[in-house]
C-alpha cells in the first residue's frame, strides 16, 4: 500500500504541474499468474526512474511513472496500452513479459506510434519499429547453450530432451533448437520434444520418461518450463534419483528471481543460459544489486533486502536508461526524433557494456552460462567472446529473413 | 397510485440517453475520447454474452461454465476472416504465424473465412452446432446441477488447452492479431470505432429485447419451471431436453455474437479469453447484476467491466480487494443483485412518497 | 380396456416393493387403491408415469406398451399424476403453474409464440375457482400452504386433461369438508376420465368407490372388491384398518 | 388454577412482507391435548413454525413455562423440551431410519448419555424396526410420518407440536397414534398441541379446541362446550 | 621473504619432470596452493595436476568441488553431514594429503565439526579448469558420491582397460552401495569389451544383468552391436530383451504409483471441497485458497524454524488449524447468511477468493517455496530403475490418514451425525435441538482445515504462490463430481481412478493431450453416470 499512496501522490503532481514532468507508462502485471515475474520489473523500473529523477531527471524535467495493472489478462494489456498512450499521454511504455501480451499491445503501439521497451528474452520472429527488444533473441541464449552442452568442456552431451511449457516461446525456441541440433548431426531419435500446460504440477511421468531417455548416458534436458511449474519439476527430478551429474537441466526461463527462496538444494549443479547474472563481478553490477536491495527494503516491498536481480530485471533497468539517453541525445521525447538515437547506442549496463544494434531494435550483449549454486545464485561457467549480435529472425528457421530498420524499414528478405 | 421512481424507465433512459446519444455525440464533438468509446463498445459485447448467461443460468437454472468458449468461437471466426483479409508478409496471403511454423498451404478449414458472409454464418453456426451436439448428449443423459456446471467447466478447460496448441493452426497462445480492416473499413479509424460502438450497442439492445420477449413468453415460463423441477415439467408433457437444448444453443449463439463484435474492437483474440476463469467471470457479472433479470445481466456486465478497467488503472495494487469486497457486499446486502437493489429502492421511494401523499391528502 | 398391467414387479435392495400379477382399468373407471403404509401404492403410480423403472412386467396403456418410455412420452400419451408430496413450480405464480399444464401442443415454437386467449384464461380461472385458488392466482406457488398446494396439484392434473389420472392421497391435509368436495370433484372427473386414487381416509374411499377397490399388501394384490367387501374382509381389517377403527366406523 | 404450559399473546408473524398471523392468542394446558383447526391456508402451520422460530415473530409474545421464548433459536426450544412433528415430515433423507431416530436424542443436550428406547418405539411402529438400516428418504409417505413421530418421542419432550400427524397414515396406525397421544398426555403429563383437520381423529383425543381463520383465533372451547356440528360449521365457513 | 622462497621452489619444481616429483615436494605444493597468493596457487595446482600422482587426487578433487577447508592448519574436506539437536549441521572431516582419511579423536571416534569451525580456502575458476583435465580419475577419489558416480560413467564411455586397476582399487574402497553397483557395472563392462574368453563374456553378461544398473542396457546394446560371434550376439540380445521386459513391467508399476500419488493429491483437496459442498450446497470458489493458506502457514513456520525438519511436522497440524480458522471466520462473517441462497454463495466465495489471493500477494510477494524435509527428500530406490520418491509416499500415506479421519468423523461420531443432518435439512435439525450455527462453523472449519493440511503437503511437490489453489481446484471438482457429490467413497474411487487413467494416458501422449483426453473421458463417463459413480438410488435421488 506504500506504493499505492505514492501513485496517487504522483497523480496529484500530474494535475498541478503536468508540464514539468515527462510521463512514461509501466505495463507489467501486478496480479494474476504473471505477477510472480513481472512485479520485480515494475519495481526496478520505478527504481531507475527514481535514480534519474534524483540526478536531475530528463531534459530538466522529472520523469513520472504511470502504473497500471494489466492483471495477466492479455486483452487488458491492449486496453491499458491504449489508455496509457491516448488518455495518459505517456511518451514511452516499459512493459510486457509474455509474448502474447506483447502481441496484444503491438497493434496499439504501431497504430499510435509509441514505443514499448520489452525486457524479456523472446522467440524472435518479430521486428517492429515500435518495440525495443532488450531481452535475448534465440541466438543470444538458446544456441550458445546448446553449443556449450555439445562441446567437450560442456560435457559432450548427445541426447536432448526439449521440455517446455506449452506456449509460443518454448515452441519456437524448441523449433530453433531442434533445427540447430539436427544441423549438428544429432540424430532425430536423440531429440525428444514435450510440452506441459501452464501451471503443470505433476512431473512424475515426464521425469520417468527422462530417466528412461537418460539411461544410456550423455543426455541432458533443455528446459523452457515456465514459472511455477519449475519447482515441482526439479523436485521430482531429484526425488526420482536424477542429478545434474547424470543428466543436467539447461534452463532458459529460470533466473535468480525464480530461485529466490526456492529450496535450491536439489537444483545445485543444473544450468541456465542468460545474458546477465547477479553474481557478475563488476563494480557496476555490485552497485546495481546493492541499490536494488536497498530500494526494495526502503520501499517496504515484499522480500525487502532479500530480493535479487536477474536477467529481465537487468534489462528492464537498462531499458529506462536507453530511453533516457536517447531522449537526451535527441533533446525531445518525440518518438520520430529519439528513435534514431537508439541505433548503436552504447550503455554500461549492470551486465557490462552493451550496445543497441545499429540497424534494429535489439540489444547486442554477452551470453553467459551459469551453474546453480546452493545459495540460489549462479556460478558463471562460460561466457561468450564479446557481445553477440541479435538475430530476431533465426538463421536456422528463417534463413532468408532479416530485420533492419535503418535501411529496410523492418523485416526484409535477404534475397 | 402514482410511481415517483420507475426503475424501468430509468434503465431505458440511461441506456439510450447516455450510450446511444450522449456518448457518440460527445465523441464526435471531441469530449469523449476514442478510447472511451472503444472501451464501452467492448463492454457491450460482454453484456451481450451476459444476456446469454442469464437465459441459460438465470432463467433455466443451468449453470453453464463454458459460455466464454462460445464467445471465443464467434470471435475466432471473425478474427480468421480479418486476418485473411489483412494478409501476411508472405505473398500467398497465409497468416504470418503459419509461415513461421513452416506451414505453406493454408489449412482447408481456413478457406471459407476468405468470405465475410461465410465467416459471419460460421461464426454463428459453429458455436450453435457445437452447443447443440454437446448439449444434446449432456441434457439427454440428464446431467444437471453441479454436475453440469463442472462438466461444462471441463469442456472449457479442454477447449482452452486445445486452442493453446500450435497444431490447431489458430495461433496457439498468441491467438490471432494484426487485423486491419473489416468490410473495408479501417479498424484504426475513429469513425469505424464509433460505428462498431453503435452496432454493438444496437445489437445488445436488440438482443435484450429479444431475450425479454423470450422469457416473457410461455417458453420462458417453461424455462423457469425447468429450473424449479425438471421432472415435474416432464410429467406435464414438455420435452425438457428440447427446451434446455434450445436455450443452450440460443445462449451460445448470443455469446458468439458478442465475441464477433468484440474482436474487431479489441484487436486480438487469444485462448486467454476462454480459460476457465473467463466463463466463471461471465456468471459473476450476471450474479452481481441480478440473476434472472435481463436488465441485471446488462448492468452487471457493464458495471463489473467498467470497475475492472478503472480499478486496474487507479488502484493497480489493490483493485482485487475492491472487486472482491464488492462481490461479497453485494451478496450480503443485496439479495437480488445490483438490479434487485434498484428495484428495492424503487419500492422504498414509491411507498414513502405514497404514504406521504396519503398523509398530505388527509391533513 | 385402458390400462392393463401384468406381472409387474420391482424390488429395492432385494425387497420386493411391488409384485402385481394383474391389474386392469376400464375407460372412465374410478378405482381406489388402499393398503398399509409401504404397500407399494405410490411405487405403482411411479411406474405408471415413468418415474420408477420396474424390474419386469407388462403395462399397456390404450394398447401401447409404456414400460421403458420416457416420462414426457408417457405424459403425452395421456397419463397425468398428482404426487403424494406436493410438487408444484414454486417460483411460478399459481396462474402460470396452471397455464403450463393446460392441454395443448407443447413444442418449442408453440410455446414461444403462444398467445393467451380468453378461452384458456377462462378455463384456468374456472378450475382455480373450483379448487379454491381463485383469489390466489397471482401468488407464487411456493408461498402456498400445504393444503393449497394439494389443490393446485389437482388443478394441474385437471387442466392436463389426461386419459388416466393418477391421484396419490388427495385428501391428505384437507378438512372433512374439503375432502368431501374433492370426492365430488373426482367422481365428476371420472365421467370423462379414468382415475386411480390412493387414499387412507376410509370415509372418502366410501364416498368415491363406485366399483372396485383394490387392496395392496406388501406389494401383492390382496383382494379386489366393492367397498363393503373390502371393509369387512378380515385380512384387510388385520393388516390395514385395525379392529378399533372398524368398530368406530360402524 | 390451570397449569398453562404454552401461551401466546397478540402474536403477529409474517413471511417477508406478507403478514400471516394477526394478533393471535391461545393457551395450552399441561397434560392436555389442545387442537387447532381451520381451513387450508389460514396459518395453522405458520403458527407452529412461529412457535419453533422457523418464522420470525414480528409482534407479540410466546410464553413457555412462564418464560418468553419468541426470540430464542429453534434448537434452544428443542432443548427446553418442545418437540415438533412438521407437516411434510422433514425426515433427513440420507440418514438411516436408526440415525433419524437417534437425532431425536439431540434435544436432550450434548452431554446426555441416555439410550434410545428402541423397544418402546418399535413396539409402536414395528415397520421401523425392519427398516432400521434403510435411508429415511426411501420410506413410503406413511412410514416417514411414523418415523417423524418416533423421532419426537425419543426426545422426551414436555410439549409436542404436531402438524397433521395422521396425514398419509393407514387407519390402524392412525388409530394407534391417537391412543399414544392420549396416553402421553394423560399418563406422562405431556402437553400436546395438535393441528388437525380430520374431525374423527381430533375428537378422539382433544381436550380443548381452537378454530383459526385468516391468522386469528375465531373460536375456542373445550370438548364439552362444543359439539360436532359446531365444529363442522366452523370448518366450512 | 617467504615469498622469494616459494618462487624459487616453484621454479625448481618446474625443472623436475612432473611424474617424478617427490612426496615432500607434493606436500610442499599442496601447502603452497592453500596459502600462497593467486599466482602461486595457480602454479602449485598446475604442478600437482601435472604430477599425475593419484595420492594428491583427493586434495585436487576437494579443490574442484570447492569443499576445501583448513582445520588445525591442515587442508581438509567435509564428509557425511549430521544435524545436531539444536539444528546446526556437523560434518565429518577428512584429511587430504598425504593421507586421505577421516580425522579421529584420541578414542578413535571420527571428529564432527560445524562448518563455522573450518576455514574455507577459495580457489578461482582457472584452478578448477586445470583440475578438470584430470577427468574421471580425479572424480573417482572425490568425497562426493555423485562425483564418483559421474567418474564411473566417464570410464564406461572410455572403455579403457588400462583403468581397470584403478577401478578395482576404487571399488574396494567404495562405501556407498549404489556407487558400488555402478563401479561393478563399469568394471564388468570394460572387462566384457576387453575379454577374449567367450565363457567369461557370458558370465560377465549375466553379471551385468544381475547387477542391473541405469546404464546396463546401453552397455549391452553397444556390446551386442560390436560383437562378431553370433552365439554371443544372441546371448547379449536375449539379455537385453530380458531387461527390456523388466523395464516395461517396472514402468507399469511406476505409472500405477504416479497415479496413486496424483490421486491422493486430488482426493486431499476434494475431501474438504466435498464436505463444504454438502454443507452449503455451493461450489466453494475459495476452497483452493484454503490450500494456499495451509501452504503459506508451512512457509511461515519454516521461516520461524529455519533449521531441520521439525518445521514440517509442526506445520501439518498448524496448517490445519490456521486454514480451519480462516474457514471458520469466513463462515461466521459471510457464508452463514447465505445457506438459503447457494448461488449467492458462489459469488461471495469468488469474492473471498480474490481477496485472499491478493492478500497473500501483498503479504508474501510472489514466489516462495518450502524446503522439503530431509527425511522426505530422495526416494526409496527399489531398483535403480524404480525410485519411489519419499515425498510422494508420504502424501499417499497422509491422504489415507485424512480419508480415515474424515470417514470416522462423519460416520462414526455424533458430530458427524449432526453435520450430516444439518447439511441435509438445516431447519429441521435445529428443531431437533442441534445448534446448527455451531455445526456449520465446525464443518467449515473441518473442510477448510483439510484443505490447509493438503496445502501443507503440497509444499513437498510444488511451490507456494498466491494462486496455487486455482491449479488444483478444477481437477478436484472433477473428482468430486465423478465420484458423486457428497459421497466420500465415490470421491476416493474417482480420485484414484482419474489419477491412474491420467498417468496411463500421459505415458502415451503428451501431458496436454493426456489432460484433454481425461477431460473427454470424464465427460463421456458422466453421459452414462450423470450423477457420478455411486448415485443415490430411489426416492432420495429426486430433484
Ligand atoms: N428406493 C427405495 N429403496 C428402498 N426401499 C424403497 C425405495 N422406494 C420405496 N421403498 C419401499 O418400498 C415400499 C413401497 O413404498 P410406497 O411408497 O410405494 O408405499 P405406499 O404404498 O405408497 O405407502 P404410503 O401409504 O405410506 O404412501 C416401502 O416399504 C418403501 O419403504
Ligand atoms: N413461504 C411462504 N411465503 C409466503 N407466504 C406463505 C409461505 N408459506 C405459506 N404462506 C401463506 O401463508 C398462509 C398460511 O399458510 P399455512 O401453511 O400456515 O397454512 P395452514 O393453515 O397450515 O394450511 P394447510 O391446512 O393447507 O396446511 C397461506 O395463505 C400461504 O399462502
Ligand atoms: N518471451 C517469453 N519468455 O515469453
Ligand atoms: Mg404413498
Ligand atoms: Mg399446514
Amino acid at each position: 500500500s506504500g506504493s499505492e499512496t505514492k501513485t496517487e501522490g504522483e497523480t496529484t503532481t500530474d494535475s498541478t504541474k503536468s508540464e514539468e514532468t515527462i510521463k512514461v507508462g509501466i505495463l507489467h502485471s501486478l496480479s494474476g499468474t504473471m505477477a510472480i515475474s513481472e512485479v520485480s520489473l515494475k519495481d526496478v523500473i520505478e527504481m531507475a526512474i527514481e535514480e534519474i529523477n534524483n540526478s536531475g531527471g530528463v531534459l530538466g524535467k522529472k520523469v513520472e511513472a504511470v502504473i497500471v495493472d494489466p492483471a495477466s489478462d492479455w486483452d487488458l494489456f491492449a486496453e491499458k496500452s491504449k489508455e496509457l498512450i491516448l488518455d495518459k499521454k505517456v511518451t514511452a511504455v516499459f512493459g510486457c513479459w509474455t509474448s502474447v501480451s506483447r502481441k496484444s499491445v503491438l497493434p496499439v503501439f504501431e497504430e499510435h506510434n509509441n514505443l514499448l521497451f520489452y525486457p524479456v528474452q523472446y522467440e524472435g520472429e518479430e521486428c517492429s519499429a515500435n518495440v525495443i527488444y532488450s531481452g535475448a533473441t534465440p541466438n543470444q541464449q538458446l544456441i550458445p547453450a546448446a553449443e556449450y552442452l555439445m562441446s567437450e568442456k560442456g560435457g559432450g552431451y548427445k541426447k536432448f530432451y526439449l521440455l517446455g511449457t506449452d506456449y509460443v516461446f518454448p515452441r519456437t525456441a524448441n523449433k530453433i533448437l531442434k533445427a540447430f541440433l539436427l544441423s549438428k548431426g544429432v540424430p532425430k531419435e536423440n531429440i525428444i520434444e514435450e510440452y506441459t500446460p501452464f501451471h503443470h504440477q505433476d512431473y512424475q511421468t515426464i521425469v520417468s520418461k527422462i530417466k528412461k531417455f537418460a539411461a544410456g548416458g550423455k543426455a541432458c534436458v533443455l528446459s523452457t518450463v515456465n514459472g511455477d511449474s519449475n519447482v515441482p519439476f526439479y523436485k521430482e527430478f531429484s526425488n526420482q534419483g536424477l542429478t545434474a551429474g547424470i543428466c543436467p537441466i539447461m534452463a532458459f526461463s529460470v533466473a535468480e528471481d525464480e530461485l529466490r527462496s526456492m529450496d535450491t538444494e536439489f537444483l545445485v549443479g543444473h544450468l541456465a543460459a542468460w545474458n546477465y547474472y547477479q553474481s557478475l563481478e563488476s563494480p557496476e553490477n555490485k552497485k546495481f544489486v546493492a541499490d536494488f536491495k536497498a530500494y526494495c527494503a526502503k520501499k517496504g516491498l515484499p522480500g525487502g533486502d532479500k530480493r535479487v536481480t536477474d536477467d529481465p530485471i537487468c534489462w528492464a533497468y537498462t531499458d529506462v536508461y536507453l530511453w533516457k539517453n536517447a531522449v537526451e541525445k535527441a533533446g525531445t521525447t518525440d518518438i520520430a526524433k529519439m528513435r534514431p538515437e537508439l541505433y548503436g547506442l552504447e550503455f554500461l549496463s549492470p551486465g557490462g557494456p552493451v550496445k543497441m544494434s545499429p540497424i534494429n531494435h535489439h540489444l547486442e550483449k554477452p551470453v553467459l552460462i551459469g551453474e546453480i549454486r546452493s545459495d540460489g545464485q549462479f556460478d558463471i561457467i562460460w561466457k561468450s567472446n564479446g557481445l553477440v549480435s541479435p538475430e530476431p529472425w533465426s538463421k536456422l528457421t528463417s534463413p532468408n529473413k532479416s530485420c533492419d530498420h535503418v535501411s529496410h524499414g523492418g523485416t526484409y528478405n535477404l534475397k | 397510485m402514482k410511481k415517483y421512481f420507475n426503475s424501468n424507465s430509468l434503465f431505458y433512459i440511461i441506456l439510450i440517453g447516455v450510450f446511444l446519444i450522449i456518448m457518440p455525440i460527445g465523441n464526435m464533438l471531441g469530449f469523449v475520447s476514442n478510447n472511451t468509446i472503444s472501451l464501452w463498445g467492448r463492454y457491450f459485447c460482454f453484456a451481450i454474452a451476459a444476456l446469454g448467461v442469464d437465459l441459460i443460468w438465470g432463467y433455466s437454472g443451468v449453470l453453464s461454465m463454458c459460455q466464454a468458449v462460445f464467445f471465443c468461437l464467434g470471435g475466432y471466426a471473425i478474427a480468421m476472416h480479418m486476418l485473411l483479409v489483412a494478409g501476411g508478409e508472405d505473398p500467398s496471403g497465409i497468416p504470418d504465424f503459419m509461415v513461421w511454423n513452416q506451414v505453406d498451404v493454408l489449412p482447408a478449414f481456413w478457406i471459407p473465412f476468405h468470405s465475410f458472409g461465410l465467416s459471419f454464418l460460421l461464426a454463428l453456426l459453429i458455436p450453435g452446432i457445437f452447443a447443440f451436439i454437446f448439449g444434446y448428449f449432456v441434457f439427454r443423459s440428464r446431467i444437471k446441477g453441479v454436475y453440469l456446471a463442472i462438466i461444462t467447466q471441463a469442456l472449457a478447460l479442454a477447449m482452452w488447452l486445445i486452442f493453446l496448441r500450435n497444431e490447431t493452426m489458430l495461433g496457439g497462445t498468441n491467438g490471432l492479431t494484426g487485423f486491419k480492416t473489416l468490410l473495408g473499413f479501417s479498424l484504426s479509424s475513429p469513425s469505424t470505432k464509433l460505428g462498431l460502438y453503435i452496432v454493438s450497442f444496437l445489437v445488445m439492445f436488440g438482443l435484450f429485447l429479444f431475450c425479454k420477449w423470450l422469457v416473457n413468453s410461455k417458453f420462458g415460463k417453461v424455462l423457469v419451471a425447468i429450473r424449479d423441477s425438471e421432472s415435474r415439467v416432464s410429467y406435464t408433457a414438455y420435452n425438457v431436453v428440447n427446451y434446455k437444448l434450445a436455450v443452450f444453443v440460443i445462449a451460445a449463439v448470443v455469446a458468439a455474437i458478442g465475441g464477433m463484435l468484440y474482436v474487431p474492437q479489441t484487436g486480438i483474440i487469444t485462448p486467454g479469453r476462454m480459460d476457465v476463469k473467463a466463463s466463471v467471470e461471465m456468471v459473476m457479472w450476471v450474479a452481481l447484476g441480478g440473476r434472472g433479470r435481463l436488465k441485471g445481466a446488462i448492468i452487471g456486465a457493464l458495471l463489473v467491466n467498467y470497475l475492472y478497467s478503472v480499478c486496474t488503472s487507479m488502484f493497480p495494487e489493490s483493485w482485487l480487494y475492491i472487486l472482491g469486497v464488492l462481490f461479497i457486499l453485494t451478496v450480503l446486502f443485496f439479495e437480488k443483485g445490483f438490479w434487485g437493489l434498484i428495484e428495492m429502492l424503487e419500492n422504498k421511494i414509491n411507498s414513502l412518497s405514497s404514504t406521504k401523499s396519503v398523509s398530505n391528502t388527509n391533513s | 380396456m385402458l390400462l392393463n398391467v401384468k406381472n409387474l414387479h420391482v424390488s429395492f435392495g432385494g425387497v420386493k416393493a411391488l409384485n402385481l400379477s394383474a391389474f386392469n382399468i376400464q375407460q372412465n373407471e374410478l378405482r381406489v387403491i388402499i393398503g398399509p403404509n409401504g404397500a407399494g401404492k405410490s411405487t405403482f403410480m411411479d411406474i405408471l408415469c415413468g418415474k420408477t423403472k420396474p424390474n419386469g412386467g407388462d403395462v399397456t396403456f390404450n394398447g401401447e406398451e409404456i414400460l421403458g418410455k420416457k416420462e414426457v412420452r408417457i405424459a403425452q400419451m395421456g397419463i397425468g399424476r398428482k404426487f403424494q408430496k406436493p410438487s408444484v413450480f414454486p417460483s411460478l405464480s399459481v396462474f402460470d403453474n396452471m397455464l403450463l399444464s393446460v392441454r395443448m401442443h407443447k413444442g418449442l415454437l408453440t410455446s414461444m409464440f403462444f398467445k393467451m386467449n380468453t378461452e384458456i384464461k377462462d378455463r384456468i380461472e374456472s378450475v382455480a375457482e373450483m379448487v379454491g385458488l381463485g383469489k390466489h392466482l397471482e401468488l407464487l406457488a411456493g408461498n402456498l400452504s400445504h393444503g393449497q398446494k394439494q389443490w393446485l396439484e389437482i388443478a394441474i392434473v385437471i387442466l392436463q386433461d389426461p386419459k388416466l389420472m393418477l391421484i396419490d392421497e388427495p385428501a391428505a391435509g384437507m378438512s372433512d369438508e374439503e375432502t368431501y368436495k374433492t370426492g365430488e370433484l373426482l367422481t365428476n372427473l371420472s365421467k370423462k376420465h379414468s382415475v386411480i386414487v390412493i387414499e387412507h381416509d376410509m370415509g372418502f374411499v366410501k364416498q368415491i368407490a363406485q366399483n372396485l377397490v383394490t387392496v395392496l399388501v406388501r406389494g401383492q394384490l390382496l383382494m379386489e372388491g366393492s367397498f363393503d367387501q373390502v371393509r369387512n374382509d378380515e385380512r384387510v381389517i388385520d393388516s390395514y384398518l385395525g379392529r378399533a377403527n372398524t368398530a368406530l366406523e360402524k | 388454577m390451570k397449569d398453562i404450559i404454552l401461551e401466546s399473546n397478540d402474536l403477529h408473524a409474517a413471511y417477508g412482507q406478507s403478514m400471516i398471523l394477526w394478533g393471535l392468542n391461545f393457551k395450552a394446558e399441561k397434560g392436555k391435548v389442545t387442537t387447532i383447526m381451520g381451513r387450508n391456508g389460514v396459518g395453522k402451520t405458520t403458527l407452529l413454525k412461529t412457535i419453533m422460530s422457523l418464522v420470525q415473530v414480528s409482534k407479540g409474545t410466546i410464553t413457555y413455562k412462564g418464560e418468553e421464548i419468541q426470540t430464542l433459536p429453534s434448537f434452544k426450544k428443542a432443548n427446553m423440551g418442545i418437540g415438533y412433528v412438521p407437516q411434510g415430515r422433514e425426515i433427513i433423507p440420507k440418514l438411516t431410519v436408526y440415525e433419524n431416530i437417534k437425532l431425536g436424542m439431540e434435544a436432550l443436550g450434548s452431554k446426555s448419555k441416555a439410550k434410545i428406547p428402541e423397544d418402546e418405539i418399535y413396539a409402536m411402529f414395528p415397520i421401523l424396526k425392519d427398516f432400521r438400516k434403510r435411508l429415511g428418504g426411501n420410506l413410503s409417505g406413511g412410514q416417514q410420518q411414523q418415523l417423524a413421530i418416533a423421532r419426537v418421542l425419543v426426545s422426551n419432550p414436555s410439549l409436542i407440536l404436531l402438524d397433521e400427524p395422521t396425514e398419509g397414515i393407514q387407519p390402524s396406525i392412525a388409530q394407534e397414534i391417537g391412543q399414544v397421544l392420549k396416553n402421553l398426555a394423560a399418563e406422562k403429563g405431556i402437553t400436546i398441541l395438535l393441528v388437525e383437520q380430520k374431525i374423527d381423529f381430533a375428537k378422539q383425543i382433544t381436550d380443548y379446541y381452537y378454530f383459526m381463520d385468516r391468522g386469528r383465533m375465531l373460536m375456542e372451547g373445550s370438548k364439552d362446550e362444543l359439539d360436532l356440528d359446531d365444529i363442522r360449521k366452523y370448518l366450512s365457513v | 621473504m617467504k615469498h622469494l622462497l616459494y618462487i624459487t621452489l616453484l621454479f625448481w619444481g618446474s625443472l623436475v619432470s612432473g611424474s617424478s616429483l617427490q612426496k615432500d615436494s607434493l606436500s610442499y605444493f599442496v601447502h603452497a596452493s592453500i596459502s600462497g597468493n593467486d599466482s602461486i596457487k595457480q602454479l602449485s595446482v598446475k604442478r600437482l595436476v601435472e604430477s599425475g600422482n593419484t595420492d594428491v587426487y583427493p586434495f585436487l578433487a576437494a579443490v574442484y568441488d570447492k569443499k576445501i577447508y583448513l582445520f588445525k592448519d591442515q587442508p581438509v574436506t567435509t564428509g557425511v553431514r549430521t544435524t545436531g539437536e539444536d539444528g546446526t549441521d556437523f560434518y565429518e572431516v577428512y584429511t587430504l594429503y598425504p593421507v586421505n582419511a577421516p580425522v579421529k579423536d584420541g578414542a578413535g571416534v571420527i571428529i564432527l565439526q560445524p562448518i563455522s569451525k573450518l576455514k574455507e580456502v577459495t580457489f578461482g575458476r582457472s584452478e578448477r579448469l586445470l583440475i578438470g583435465q584430470l577427468g574421471p580419475y580425479l572424480n573417482l577419489s572425490s568425497a562426493d558420491a555423485e562425483k564418483r558416480k559421474a567418474a564411473y560413467g566417464q570410464f564406461q564411455a572410455l572403455k579403457d582397460k588400462e583403468a581397470l586397476p584403478a577401478l578395482y582399487a576404487a571399488r574396494a574402497k567404495e562405501t556407498s552401495s549404489d556407487v558400488k553397483s555402478i563401479a561393478q557395472e563399469t568394471i564388468f563392462s570394460i572387462e566384457l569389451n576387453a575379454s577374449a574368453d567367450d565363457n567369461r563374456k557370458k558370465i560377465l553378461i549375466d553379471s551385468l544383468v544381475i547387477n542391473w544398473g541405469s546404464n546396463t542396457e546401453s552397455i549391452l546394446e553397444a556390446y551386442e552391436a560390436s560383437e562378431k560371434n553370433p552365439e554371443l550376439k544372441a546371448y547379449a540380445k536375449a539379455a537385453i530383451a530380458d531387461l527390456n521386459g523388466k523395464h516395461e513391467r517396472l514402468s507399469v508399476v511406476q505409472n500405477l504409483f504416479s497415479g496413486l500419488s496424483l490421486g491422493s493429491i486430488l482426493i486431499m483437496v476434494a475431501l474438504g471441497l466435498s464436505i463444504i459442498y454438502g454443507l452449503a450446497g455451493i461450489i466453494n470458489m475459495a476452497h483452493g485458497e484454503f490450500l494456499m493458506i495451509g501452504a503459506y502457514t508451512t512457509f511461515i513456520i519454516q521461516s520461524l524454524l529455519p533449521k531441520g525438519d521439525l518445521f514440517f511436522w509442526i506445520s501439518l497440524p498448524v496448517s490445519f488449524l490456521v486454514a480451519g480458522a480462516f474457514g471458520f471466520i469466513i463462515e461466521r462473517l459471510i457464508i452463514r447468511y447465505l445457506y438459503s441462497r447457494p448461488l449467492e454463495s458462489l459469488l461471495a466465495t469468488w469474492g473471498v477468493s480474490l481477496v485472499l489471493i491478493q492478500f497473500a500477494r501483498t503479504l508474501f510477494g510472489d514466489l516462495t517455496a518450502v524446503r522439503t524435509p530431509a527425511v522426505l527428500s530422495g526416494g526409496w530406490e527399489i531398483t535403480s530403475h524404480l525410485v519411489l520418491p519419499y515425498n510422494r509416499l508420504f502424501i499417499i500415506g497422509l491422504c489415507i490418514f485424512m480419508i480415515a479421519i474424515t470417514y470416522y468423523t462423519l460416520y462414526k461420531t455424533r458430530l458427524g451425525l449432526r453435520v450430516r443432518a444439518v447439511t441435509q435439512n438445516r431447519n429441521m435439525s435445529s428443531c431437533l435441538g442441534i445448534e446448527t450455527g455451531k455445526v456449520d462453523a465446525i464443518t467449515f472449519f473441518l473442510g477448510s482445515g483439510l484443505a490447509g493440511t493438503a496445502g501443507c503437503a503440497m509444499t513437498l511437490i510444488g511451490n507456494v504462490v498466491p494462486d496455487m489453489g486455482q491449479t488444483y481446484i478444477v481437477d478436484s471438482f472433477l473428482v468430486v463430481v465423478t465420484g458423486g457429490v457428497g459421497n466420500i467413497a465415490g470421491t476416493i474411487v474417482s480420485g484414484f481412478g482419474i489419477g491412474f487413467i491420467f498417468k496411463i494416458l500421459e505415458s502415451f501422449f503428451e501431458a496436454v493431450y493426456g489432460k484433454v483426453l481425461i477431460l473427454a473421458i470424464i465427460i463421456l463417463f458422466l453421459q452414462f453416470k450423470p450423477k457420478g459413480l455411486f448415485p443415490d438410488k430411489g426416492r432420495i435421488a429426486e430433484d
